[in-house]
């Protein structure tokens, strides 16, 4: 049809794709699964970080992290809204999430156990975060393409912050350093399979790619990731729990060790350490917060009424 | 009257501190996403606003060659006096300590908080201590944004659902009695109004109630019947004396662990 | 009447009244009152310490708080016991207590700040207690004298563990020693004013000695306590917070400065510090639990009627 | 073994302290005033055992030169392992550390808790260490109390009311996944269980199962389907190696605050 001929035109010329344009079901069900998912993962990746704000070591990083998962949640927002403009509502994802039917990223189902976990899921986690989104900021979705341009730009300042909490650490006390190590011991795989599953058993890649949603394969994002890190890993003076992890002259890339995919299957399935946890905590804070959504819709619909009668 | 000033910085960023550390109590749980959002940002000027206080304060106790007893002497700084002094020490009023509560409670302390905190920072711009008038001059802007949300809840809350009604009356009842303690006078707040650093609190009574009881009203809340005096109704106090509720120190402990845990460490 | 002759025979005789026998309505009644207030105090009182129970400074310290509130429980269960062998129930009894017709001591309105006040409640509140107590256990009725028996004597324990701890502290850490000192500075006057006020003023006194209920004054238990006190407060170098304090020969007593009695009478009328908090928490666990109750109600119910098919 | 001995009395041990600590919680708000007689008991059953694993624990660490790092060196008592080590030092399970939810849920956690620590107390009974044997010998007379007292209220809870039922099922479902840990095998298990130290775990799984699954059916209860091995249903573990939950950091910054406030005093 000549919908789908300007919808293919568009995509083929690297121009955006608008609200108010014709688009293929199928692409508007990948974008909305893919945005709700990203937002979803905004909002429940609130408490794993916001676990220590009480407990902050410094008002400093007190403020620096309440102002972090406060981005969180606006981030949270605007993909909401994002996923709005393809003609779903907020309340209705927001369901689907507690039925289970949406994912949010299976990361935030690991605990934060100390203090330098907040510095290694800003490194390694946030750090992820951007590799696999600011390729996102080309997407051919306008909205999303937007919306992940301010994202990426706040990201890569709590990637910075993150960084600095384990260069802190790891220049500190004896203890200080032994916390920083085992946070990235235990958030590196976890971080890594972040990327998805290899690229071979990856389902919705090749039409996202040819959609121009997805420009690089999971594998290909990886490697970037684990390049990245080794150099700041040296920086930090910390190492990364993987005796394979090694250059790889010919490749130009570093040699490593996958994650165990079986887990990330099994934490993506509900079977993580917090997955229970996280889910119970939303469901709990949204069920206790709806009388106060009915008020503040009782509310604007009496202020409603009263501006008819005085007008 | 440096002694007098550090006294009046403890109570000033101690209420800041402990209403933000309440306040980001919040985070990933409040009752919509857009709220998550505002409470952490009044949270966050409450913090900006304790580190302002207690840094001179903390710079004070420093050329005084005092410091809180488990420091141990040396350089006070803002987290010094955020993490090594005991509830004994805290000089804020009780009214931040409480906990939270349902949104109902928490919206009560924001109302009367920031309509107080509002006040006295707005005569604080005119203390003739410079470096404060400074900071007052920062933070009232600051409490005016949440004395305006505080303001657009109640409302809200009070007008809106018969349970949202019953609710915000009843965190208003409960919270009441704890905002005669804003309004003290003691010895301190006299030798500092004198000097002309800092306002008398039982003058800005008047101004509060003025803000506070037409914002009841208008969410046709009924204002708590009370005296002002102490022996016309329960007004607990004794938190400007270190002589706090026992959920304080809960508080504290939480707070305070892991600085506590690894003393000297830097962060 | 011949029942008032036997009656009166028998206070006079230092005999027992026991629940078989005729006594004065009045007599009942304000048995009733006292042993159901004394019953409340302990229910009550589990709250200040149980304040510390968590945080108790050593396991050892952890296990004697927990021994000692237990107690505190088992007094309140079997006073309501003695209670109630006067003709009204326990429920009935807490439901006058949740509708404030009866109270308990207005010592418990206080807060316990530190763990000192632990030590200071064990020292001087239990120590005042028992000062009050002691004449209890030949008081004319004889369920209530029986209960006092074996609550005085857990009560002299727990003065000791109180006094103990004052004791280590004021021998250990400078904080340590002013720690137990602040305690003292704040519970000294309220424990004063747990004899009730001035003989002038007590309305139930005349009446309550001649039925043998009350076996001397409030001024005279108050006189007693104190100069307990000073000795004990000497051994343990620490002060009592009264400069008035001194020796008087003529007298064979200490002089010391009356507690706040309006202080009091507002912290018996409600406003002391805690006295909503300790009502709020009482009702609240009342309310919780009530499911519980009820379950255990239902389940009694079923075993009954499945014995009674099996008969 | 000394250093396998050590470690399987830090096991035990937590799980006796930390469940003492989340039975404490509920002094003064159970649902009857016997029941804050009980709890309060069952915990000071806890407490007494704990202490007796963890002084003895002690005592080997300092032998072997050991200490918790937060300590720093000299003689390792009972309160240096309770109050001086983080959670990622703390061996207990999961399952104790959860929080105390309703008294459903903290009936289920008893009943789930005392039937493992009263078969691993009998079969420590005949540990060849006779001090460990000599601890067991007492602590599985209390365990039976403590089961006993488990058992009444999960019948009574189960075969109550429609409303006690749906909590007690609830709970049953929500601490069940927890009691594999309890009898996962690890390396120093089965070398424990070589030198006769100490029970392998999984072997008294079925023996368990024995004890609370006639308990759950007299209760009119579903026992939870799972499979047993990880793989076949959801397995929380990690506590033997210091991989807790989130919520116990927080339940020992307030055991431990005052303890860590004043470094070196006595109580």
């Amino acid at each position: 049809s000549d919908l789908q001929e300007y919808f293919d035109a568009v995509i083929g010329a690297d121009q955006k794709i608008e609200p108010r344009d014709w688009m293929p079901d199928s692409y508007r069900k990948t974008l909305i699964r893919q945005i709700a998912q990203h937002a979803h993962s905004e909002i429940i990746g609130m408490q794993p970080e916001g676990n220590w704000i009480s407990r902050a070591p410094s008002l400093k990083r007190k403020a620096i992290l309440l102002a972090k998962v406060q981005d969180e949640a606006g981030h949270g927002l605007y993909l909401y809204a994002a996923a709005e403009t393809l003609g779903v509502t907020r309340d209705e994802l927001v369901d689907l999430l507690f039925e289970g039917r949406q994912k949010y990223s299976s990361i935030f189902n690991y605990p934060t156990l100390t203090w330098a976990d907040v510095g290694a899921i800003g490194w390694l986690v946030d750090g992820a975060a951007i590799v696999n989104q600011v390729p996102l900021c080309r997407c051919s979705y306008g909205p999303y393409a937007r919306a992940m341009i301010r994202v990426c730009k706040e990201e890569s300042f709590h990637q910075r912050q993150g960084y600095e909490i384990l260069h802190t650490l790891s220049h500190g006390t004896p203890a200080q350093k032994a916390m920083a190590q085992d946070a990235i011991d235990r958030w590196w795989y976890p971080s890594l399979a972040m990327f998805g599953p290899p690229d071979a058993d990856s389902t919705h890649s090749a039409q996202s790619m040819a959609w121009k949603i997805k420009r690089f394969s999971n594998d290909e994002l990886r490697q970037r990731f684990v390049d990245m890190c080794v150099q700041q890993a040296e920086i930090l003076g910390l190492g990364l729990p993987d005796p394979e992890l090694r250059w790889n002259e010919q490749r130009q890339a570093h040699d490593f060790t996958q994650p165990d995919y079986t887990e990330l299957m099994r934490v993506i399935s509900g079977d993580g350490p917090c997955n229970r946890q996280r889910m119970d905590h939303r469901r709990r804070a949204h069920a206790e917060g709806a009388w106060v959504r009915e008020a503040a819709a009782a509310y604007a619909a009496k202020q409603a009424a009263r501006a008819e009668v005085a007008a | 009257m440096k002694k007098e000033l550090t006294e009046l910085l403890l109570r000033l960023g101690d209420d800041a501190l402990i209403a933000a550390q309440r306040l980001g109590e919040w985070v990933s749980v409040a009752p919509e996403m857009e709220e998550d959002v505002a409470l952490a940002n009044i949270a966050l000027d409450q913090v900006g606003a304790a580190r302002l206080l207690l840094s001179y304060a903390g710079e004070l106790m420093t050329e005084a060659g005092e410091s809180p007893a488990a420091a141990g002497g040396g350089v006070v700084t803002e987290d010094t006096l955020a993490y090594l002094r005991d509830d004994r020490e805290f000089r804020n009023c009780l009214l931040v300590e409480l906990p939270n509560g349902d949104f109902a409670v928490t919206i009560a302390k924001l109302l009367f908080l920031s309509a107080y905190q509002r006040l006295h920072y707005d005569w604080l711009v005119a203390s003739t201590d410079e470096r404060l008038a400074g900071i007052a001059a920062k933070a009232r802007k600051e409490s005016a944004y949440h004395l305006d949300h505080g303001t657009q809840w109640v409302i809200r809350l009070g007008d809106g659902t018969a349970e949202s009604h019953r609710r915000m009356q009843a965190a208003v009842d409960e919270i009441w009695p704890y905002t005669h303690e804003l309004f003290q006078a003691d010895d301190l707040t006299r030798r500092l109004d004198e000097a002309g650093f800092g306002a008398a609190p039982a003058t800005l009574r008047d101004a509060w109630l003025a803000i506070v009881e037409p914002v009841l009203a208008q969410a046709t809340l009924d204002r708590p019947a009370d005296g002002w005096a102490p022996a016309d109704g329960w007004a607990p106090a004794g938190g400007r004396a270190g002589l706090h509720t026992e959920h304080l120190s809960y508080l504290l402990a939480e707070m305070q662990v892991l600085h506590r845990a690894h003393p000297g460490a830097h962060w």
